[in-house]
């Protein structure tokens, strides 16, 4: 199975500033979605607004429909804390849990859902590490605290963490924004693994990690400060980046526009 | 303002006793005894309306507190609700040297049995079954010993609560003094103002034992009268030495410390004789004394303190105070202690 | 890939459609499972032979978590229905508290307002027996803002270094030893704060009663809660904050007062506003060091004073009731003085910057 | 917490002897070592400020010491002129002649009152913070925030009278009740149909500590992370399992930290528990009894009709109350200890 | 006037753990030095020993010597905080302070150093803030807190925040980590512009950045974990690049190693 999600006329506020108005677009399953443009266009804010985590937000509040395989994730009798277990996420600042050991923080979902056996766990563990490409310099210490790490070394575990729970959909705010090239690399190929199940979104600053990525990109911007970010273009990631329709995709792209 | 002349409701300046007042200015603070606390605050009030520029402090530390403030030259004089103890004396006569300290009695009221009891509006104990009630020896209001004493009344099959006061206090000093003077083999423990026997519940304050007889079924215990009246509360008729049972009563109060022995000298310490045979006589009496330097004090605090003890001493003085449930000095007792007063210097 | 099965989950395998609403309970289950607990308490409350209002309460919350959590487990899964508890919990301990503190109050509020009047602000007990009615607070209030504000004055700055100290400087044994005496401090018995002071101050040193000696007793009770919570307070504010200002060239010192401390600064309000409600009530230490008067001193460091808390102590202990309505009348104001106090300290905390 | 370790601040006391002139330049921040321009006495103002919060730290240590010489000099005078055994004697009558007291009662009192106000109080104050840190809509968080500051600000006098007043003529009810079905737990054995008991005495000063600790507690966990919650409900956390992954251990050290000073004050608290507790004299599991007294309450209580022996014999009983209050911050600390030796590392 | 750097002989540990040995190099005045190197090598830590914010962690100290201009930064009468006002710092994660307003944030270093003439501070306000390319998002609300400020925004207002006291040397740890292409490029405009009259030290994970903004590269790496990360390699970042002398450098630039 795999999970599509359609997003129509969405518009996100945070109380009454509106920070992205009228987004539609469509999410192949099995395909990575990446989310580019200018800082403060509202990339992160759609992207949160795709497992409900937008809402957690005081004052923040989503108009519009996400439909998760036909069902509308803000449609009445949505649980959003289902949906979260459904569309995981990892954040643009790492976050492990400052009180856990790096072996509790990668089973600490897993755990909420009951998961209990030790042999299980292990197993878990080091499989969503080792896909974090973590697992080397850190199996020695898998008791020691998380927050232990250097940032990049954080920012891999919090995405074994999120993968550790085996979501249907993947959403990531810049998760290489803080890894070397080589664990950047790692990470692109374990997207490239994951999407053969998974539905992947990822917000990215870096425009060849979303051309090596992903399979469509959606290009965000905003006229000027202040004023909504909107979705300016969304297509195939070659057709983007080769052949865009918008004039100002091609200027953000080549560089001419923020 | 300090002006109350106009928002102290009843009393305005009180004519009575203007006249025993012969007027000194200065300021002088007071402390110790919980019990004068009613009768100090109508005094001062009474002293400083006819008195311009005299101010007088009082405050209600408990009498220890008192003595000891007044042996620390803290204050002028103490209220106290137990007469000084060797060494008490010999602390408190260094403070007034070159005088001495002496204990003048000057508030005299009845200590009242309270008590809850549906459907008992009378009731009537002699001392020894008081004290059995106190110290736990009986337990339940249909006791025979009780129902003896009261026949025609329905006392409940129900265990006795006997409320004490939990902090120290001086109505327990003299209560338990009344016991051990009156109730002879029913009494075993000592007097004092801690409680001692065992059992029965403490309450802190007069308040608090008025407070708790009142929420608490089939209650009994011991306060001034003023507290008793106030909540409403019934009193138990007290059997005295002559054989009567007599109600709380400032009169009777008055009547049953009429009998008291005064020691000699200027040092005026009261012995309580409870069983004498006084017709009237309300035998459980609560007696505080002022204890105040016959030299010693400066000059200007000396003065003040004179001035105003012979008013409190004065008829006005204690008749001033009697609706307040305190009794008036009985003759013999007053005449001595007004005679001390006049050689303070 | 996706084969867990944990109940509940949405990756159940097999099924093709998400699991994104699970199965919740319909609304009228909580409506009828308090309805149904209202009920099962009154039966209760029929048969036998209760009568405790603040029971009822107890029993209808406990009945209706019960009465919650079952068809919650039955129907929406093990997790649901613990969060379910949970948050049952949290509300029935809220409304538990809540209530007994609002009856108190309340019930402050009513026996307050009643003895209430313009005259109750401008008056000092002067001159008022036994049997008056009259009389005021005037004295009270003077006396408790001034021993509050001077023991404050001492507290909180000796208080907030002592903080600083432990959260910033303070390393290996003396700074151990110092947190740890902080908090014994805080179990001192009020009491013994006000004899220390007396030998202290009153007896040794030969000074009289007056205002300040109470707030000196009052501070030693303030300093280890002003201590407590700023150290607490302090130590939340993110290293990330230090690091920056100590990157812009600010001596340490600077970064404390001027990043640290402000960042922190709403909880320690909290602290402090804490710490000057626990020691405006206080009576002990007060009757052994300011005496009490019933008239106007204004002068905090000459001549016994008042305080509301003294007042409302002697006079709750006397048995008429003109003295009792006084002291619940003094007790609702010393409430609002220290409310005000909160809500200024609050603005004052909420403007401060750079 | 970042700190600098000594060697810099050494290195920072040394600096304004040493005068290695800077490579001159028109920049102001031109010179390295701290002499070369007016501002100058940067590491000085910064060792000046150290001192004064180390002075200030100890003394606090001074200021300690000196309560507790005071308290062992008032109280030895008493404890010589003792007659029963200190530790081990129920009764207390330091006034009598010849004096008799023992803590025994006294400390059982104190410690049992003490722990379950804590049982009841922590628990729902958590449970406050909680409400009007995650559950409650935001305006109303700080309304209630407000109103939970505000019940700290009762007199405890009020929350006596309150409790002698109004609270123990209600319990009466559930004493009984628990009597009725619970007696066979020994502790709800005895019940005299008088709301003043040991539980009373606690219930009033759980409500009396509640403000505090939840106030406190709601402080700590405003400050968790939201980065932390966020992490939680991204892997599909009820807000309960966010609660407990996310905020509760990071708020564990502060709200033992806050249940401390409740307990602090239940433990000293004088004149509530003196207003409700029946002030008995003896050790008894008997919590509905009307029975029980603490030694705070016992000061309260006796210091004003006390004579010296009585005085010294209170201020002794305060002196263990001061012993108890360090023990039980032992054993808070080793608990916190234990958290932060973990999130020490992690600094 | 400008400023050299030598470092000689640098080994700086956390505690027990020594996390870089014995690093050797000499940074050149207005000149632009990257660091690069895979995630935990050490080069936020040697980047830190250079204006002594290492040691502001407990138990973190140095050994070896690190000569600004000549002077030892770890000589005896070293002021620290002085260092620290010449050599200025950027974070990785964006650390506005959160009780000040943008404006005053950006006045923070001026302010606390104790200038306070109204002209001054608006005039360097304005002029940092358009160096750090945030200037047009904020002008309208230079009142409002930093912290309510987009990734991007926020750690454009900390690089303002460090160029506003006008530092000789500059450090900027990932300092576009959380930015986009256009203010990414922006900065490194600003880079290229500082560069005349700062030193500056960037420690970048994107080999692209490294390359276009930098005249020298050190790179370094660690044998495995828990060994100290050393310095592998220093030389003209055209020479890392085209022909790097160490088999490791190039494995590493050429995606072969981490
Ligand atoms: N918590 C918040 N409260 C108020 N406004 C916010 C909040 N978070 C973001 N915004 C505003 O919403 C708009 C969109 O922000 P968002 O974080 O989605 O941008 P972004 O494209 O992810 O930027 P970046 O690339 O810097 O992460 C911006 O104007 C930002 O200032
Ligand atoms: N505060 C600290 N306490 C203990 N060890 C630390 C600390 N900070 C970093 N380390 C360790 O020191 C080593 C070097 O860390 P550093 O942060 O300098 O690496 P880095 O090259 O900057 O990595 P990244 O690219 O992930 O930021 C790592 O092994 C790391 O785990
Ligand atoms: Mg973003
Ligand atoms: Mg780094
Ligand atoms: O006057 P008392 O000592 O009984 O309070």
């Amino acid at each position: 199975m795999a999970t599509r999600i359609d997003v129509s006329g969405l518009t996100a506020y945070y109380g009454k500033f509106k920070a992205v108005a009228d987004v539609n677009l469509t999410i192949e399953p099995k395909n990575v979605t990446a989310f580019i443009g200018p800082s403060g266009c509202g990339k992160s804010t759609v992207l949160r607004t795709l497992n409900r985590m937008h809402e957690v937000l005081p004052g923040a509040r989503v108009e519009g429909q996400v439909l998760l395989d036909g069902e509308d994730l803000y449609g009445p009798g949505m649980d959003p804390v289902a949906v979260r277990r459904t569309v995981g996420m990892v954040f643009q600042r790492p976050n492990p849990f400052p009180t856990m050991s790096i072996y509790e923080n990668v089973i600490a979902g897993l755990k909420l859902n009951g998961v209990r056996k030790k042999a299980l766990l292990d197993e878990r563990v080091e499989e969503s590490l080792r896909g974090a490409n973590l697992w080397e310099e850190v199996k020695d210490r898998l008791g020691r605290p998380g927050a232990g790490l250097s940032g990049g070394q954080q920012q891999r575990l919090c995405i074994a963490r999120a993968i550790a729970v085996e979501p249907q959909v993947l959403l990531m705010d810049e998760p290489c924004s803080a890894l070397d090239p080589i664990s950047t690399l790692a990470i692109e190929d374990l997207i490239a693994k994951l999407k053969s199940s998974f539905t992947i979104v990822i917000v990215t600053h870096n425009m060849q990690q979303a051309s090596r990525v992903s399979d469509s990109t959606a290009f965000f911007s905003l006229e000027k400060t202040g004023d909504p970010g909107r979705l300016v273009e969304y297509d195939k990631t070659s057709q983007i980046f080769s052949n865009p329709k918008e004039k100002r995709t091609e200027d953000y792209i080549s560089g001419r526009f923020g | 303002t300090d002006d109350n002349s106009d928002s102290g409701g009843t009393a305005a300046k009180p004519s009575n006793g203007a006249s025993a007042i012969a007027c000194e200015k200065g300021s002088i603070t007071g402390s110790g005894s919980s019990a004068q606390k009613n009768a100090m605050d109508e005094w001062v009030k009474a002293y400083q309306n006819a008195c311009d520029g005299a101010k007088i402090n009082y405050q209600s530390t408990g009498s220890s507190t008192g003595r000891q403030q007044f042996v620390a030259k803290q204050v002028s004089f103490a209220g106290s609700d137990s007469a000084l103890k060797d060494q008490q004396k010999t602390d408190a006569d260094k403070r007034c040297t070159p005088g001495t300290a002496v204990d003048l009695p000057m508030v005299v009221g009845p200590v009242a049995l309270i008590y809850h009891l549906s459907g008992v509006d009378k009731l009537q104990l002699s001392a020894p079954t008081i004290a059995k009630i106190f110290s736990g020896a009986i337990t339940k209001w249909n006791d025979p010993a009780i129902t003896a004493e009261n026949s025609g009344v329905t006392l409940p099959d129900a265990p006795i609560a006997s409320v004490h006061r939990s902090d120290g206090s001086g109505t327990t000093d003299n209560f338990t003094k009344f016991l051990k003077g009156a109730a002879g083999a029913a009494w075993t423990f000592d007097s004092g103002s801690d409680w001692k026997a065992p059992g029965g519940q403490g309450a802190k304050g007069s308040d608090g034992v008025t407070a708790t007889v009142k929420s608490t079924e089939n209650s009994i215990g011991y306060t001034e009268l003023s507290y008793a009246e106030n909540a409403g509360l019934s009193t138990v008729a007290v059997k005295n030495g002559a054989g009567e049972y007599v109600k709380a009563s400032t009169d009777g109060a008055s009547l049953g410390l009429s009998t008291a022995k005064v020691a000699s000298g200027d040092d005026l310490k009261l012995t309580f004789d409870y069983t004498a045979a006084t017709k009237g006589a309300y035998p459980i009496y609560l007696v505080t004394y002022e204890i105040a330097c016959t030299t010693g004090l400066p000059a200007d605090q000396a003065k003040l303190v004179k001035s105003f003890l012979t008013y409190t001493a004065s008829d006005a003085g204690q008749s001033s105070i009697a609706d307040l449930g305190y009794a008036p000095l009985p003759d013999s007792v007053a005449t001595r202690v007004r005679a001390v007063v006049d050689k303070l210097s | 890939m996706k084969t867990a099965t944990v109940p509940g989950s949405a990756v159940a395998g097999g099924e093709d459609r998400l699991q994104l609403r699970g199965r919740v309970l319909p609304r009228w289950v909580p409506l009828a499972a308090a309805a149904g607990a209202v009920v099962l308490t009154v039966l209760i409350y029929l048969v036998t032979s209760i009568s405790s209002r603040i029971q009822f309460l107890l029993l209808v919350a406990v009945f209706f978590i019960l009465a919650m959590t079952v068809p919650s487990t039955l129907v929406e899964g093990a997790r649901r229905a613990r969060d379910r508890f949970a948050t049952n919990l949290v509300y029935a301990a809220f409304l538990l508290a809540v209530i007994p503190l609002l009856a108190v109050l309340v019930n402050v509020i009513e026996k307050g307002a009643r003895r209430l009047r313009p005259g109750f602000f401008t008056h000092s007990m002067n001159g008022i027996g036994a049997r008056d009615v009259g009389g005021g607070i005037y004295h009270a209030i003077i006396g408790t803002v001034e021993q509050v504000a001077l023991a404050s004055l001492l507290a909180v700055p000796f208080g907030l270094l002592v903080a600083i100290y432990l959260v910033e400087y303070g390393r290996g044994r003396v700074s151990r030893v110092i947190s740890f005496f902080v908090d014994v401090l805080t179990g001192l018995p009020s009491i013994i704060a006000g004899l220390f002071i007396l030998a202290f101050w009153i007896l040794a040193l030969h000074q009289g009663f007056s205002g300040f000696a109470g707030a000196l007793a009052l501070t030693v009770l303030m300093i280890p809660i002003v201590v407590r919570s700023a150290e607490e307070m302090l130590k939340l504010v993110p290293d990330e904050l230090r690091e920056a200002s100590y990157a812009l060239g600010v001596a340490r010192w600077r970064t404390i007062l001027k990043v640290v401390v402000p960042t922190a600064l709403p909880g320690i309000v909290t602290g402090v506003m804490l710490a000057v409600a626990r020691v405006a009530g206080e009576i002990a230490p007060l009757l052994l060091t300011v005496f009490g008067t019933n008239l106007i001193n204004a002068n905090p460091f000459s001549g016994e004073q008042s305080a509301l808390p003294l007042y409302i102590y002697s006079q709750a202990g006397q048995p008429q009731q003109a003295a009792v309505d006084r002291a619940w009348a003094a007790a609702l104001v010393l409430i609002v003085i220290i409310m005000l106090l909160n809500f200024i300290a609050r603005l004052i905390a909420g403007r401060s910057r750079l | 917490m970042t700190t600098e370790p000594d060697s810099s601040a050494d290195a920072e006391s040394r600096g304004a002897a040493s005068a290695t002139a800077p490579s001159g330049g028109d920049r102001p921040a031109g010179g390295l070592a701290d002499t070369s321009t007016g501002k100058a006495k940067v590491g000085v103002a910064d060792l000046i400020f150290k001192n004064a919060t180390r002075t200030a730290g100890v003394g606090l240590l001074v200021l300690i010491a000196a309560i507790a010489a005071f308290l062992v000099l008032r109280a030895t005078d008493a404890l010589g002129a003792n007659t029963g055994n200190f530790f081990t004697t129920e009764e207390w009558f330091p006034n009598a002649t010849p004096p008799v007291f023992g803590i025994a009662a006294l400390l059982f009192g104190t410690m049992i009152t003490a722990a379950i106000a804590m049982i009841i109080a922590v628990p729902v104050a958590v449970g406050i913070a909680l409400f009007i840190t995650v559950y409650a809509p935001r305006r109303m968080a700080s309304a209630l925030g407000y109103i939970v500051d505000l019940l700290a600000a009762v007199p405890s006098v009020v929350y006596g009278l309150w409790g002698l007043l109004v609270l123990a003529p209600h319990m009466k009810g559930i004493q009984s009740w628990l009597t009725d079905y619970f007696g066979w737990i020994p502790l709800f054995e005895t019940d005299r149909g008088v709301g003043r008991s040991i539980f009373v005495a606690s219930v009033v000063l759980a409500i009396m500590i509640l403000p505090i600790v939840a106030a406190l507690s709601r402080e700590v966990f405003l400050q968790v992370p939201s980065a932390h919650r966020e992490a939680a409900m991204a892997l599909g956390a009820t807000r309960w399992e966010m609660i407990r992954t996310a905020v509760l251990p990071y708020g564990k050290p502060g709200v033992i930290s806050a249940s401390m000073l409740g307990l602090g004050r239940a433990m000293g608290e004088t004149i509530a528990v003196a207003l409700v507790l029946p002030a008995s004299f003896n050790i008894s599991w008997q919590i509905l009894a009307p029975a029980g007294n603490t030694i705070a309450a016992n000061v309260a209580n006796g210091w004003g009709e006390a004579n010296d022996i009585g005085r010294g014999a209170l201020i002794a009983s305060g002196l263990v109350l001061f012993i108890v209050t360090m023990l039980v911050n032992i054993i808070a600390r080793a608990i916190i200890a234990r958290r932060r030796e973990f999130l020490g590392s992690a600094a």
